[in-house]
């Protein structure tokens, strides 16, 4: 069980090898990478997060230890950058290591789905027209709530 | 008590921190948040809908009745878009 | 798109790497990777597949283009060993690219449920009381249904 | 007519493929599979049960009751367990 919040870059699959290092009755793990979006209909110029680290460490440490009670997992991890990043750039990244494959990717989905409304990061993008904060989404809320009708 | 304010609201009030001391009728977070908005008016334009204004104490997310005595840190942010 | 039926080992995460190679319009990418499980209830010493490999590409193949029409991916890649491989080997990694993460995670997972009981390949544990043929699982034919419902 | 046998079939009957030139008579898979059981003490075993028995015709999954006419390879499995 990890959280790291940085500025820093990170390579994705090498953070997937590391944290495959230790598989001792794992069947499954899962790695979900979140990157910055740019696409023909929506440019992105750059993406800059925002973070109140200490909350963040202990919102993302707290769905961490949820999410390992509720669906048996071996070993998660979670990684977030904050500062600006480009279009492309790594922002995210869940691993989830489970006996077999349902935990794994229900234990990443879970992390994600409430990462993104209960963790205190603040998205603002850079477009040609400007710069603006990019607002929380319902469709993240009903993401979220699914979880608590299953 | 510091009050730390993050994104949209660090740039509205041209500010991430302050010391404050909200006199003893300041009771809850709605409190605090309607106390600072009437002593300065970019903080009463940066808080004017508090159904978008969401809390912490001492890195705690709290609802806006949680009671503020004792709180060394509160953090006032958007709705937070992680991820 | 992309199948690769290999008796070499491969690297979960240079592929990863490899496979984030073209992220445009992307925002989510998930990797699944399967492993030969050893739990200290269920010990196995060795793991041997035995692949009918023309008829694997072509179910992959197919499968990798229902979910990329379904789920509108950008890009799905497979890949699967055959052969003797050891506890904690990889044995499979699915690998998918998606505008946004639900697409990115249920196209993961959509392949790896059809994988597993329309793929062409058989499991043959290794334990200290002998060799036995791994049998087809109920769960896993539960697993595939679900797709048929939503 | 090839016949590829996998897995358990394959080494029940000790061979992963074989040339057979069934009878006129022999027309779907399931057919194919009475056939081959009627000549040969190990496939009457190997196939003794039909639900566990799975067939690609020409590297395409057909079910019991496809025709083998113009097949040119009929492959002969246990229910799959890949992944």
């Amino acid at each position: 069980m990890a959280v790291r919040i940085q500025t820093a870059a990170f390579d994705p699959g090498a953070e997937t090898n590391a944290f495959l290092k230790a598989t001792d009755g794992a069947g499954a793990a899962v790695t979900f990478t979140g990157l910055v979006r740019s696409a023909p209909d929506e440019p992105v110029a750059a993406l800059t997060l925002e973070c109140y680290e200490d909350l963040a460490v202990r919102q993302l440490e707290d769905l961490i230890a949820a999410a390992t009670a509720r669906f048996g997992l071996l070993a998660a991890t979670v990684i977030h950058r904050h500062g600006t990043l480009l279009p492309g750039e790594p922002i995210v990244q869940v691993m989830t290591l489970a006996p077999h494959r349902h935990a794994a990717f229900e234990g990443a989905e879970f992390l994600m789905d409430f990462l993104k409304t209960d963790a205190p990061f603040w998205k603002k993008e850079a477009t040609g027209d400007g710069t603006r904060w990019v607002e929380a989404r319902t469709d993240d809320d009903d993401a979220r709530e699914r979880w608590n009708r299953t | 008590m510091k009050i730390l304010y993050f994104a949209m609201f660090r740039e509205r009030l041209n500010r991430s921190e302050e010391e404050v001391s909200p006199p003893a009728e300041v009771k809850t977070v709605a409190d605090l948040i309607a106390w600072l908005r009437s002593r300065d008016e970019a903080a009463d334009l940066a808080f004017e809908k508090p159904s978008l204004v969401r809390a912490a104490i001492d890195t705690k997310i709290v609802k806006s009745d949680a009671l503020i005595a004792n709180a060394q840190t509160v953090a006032l942010f958007p709705p937070m878009t992680g991820g």
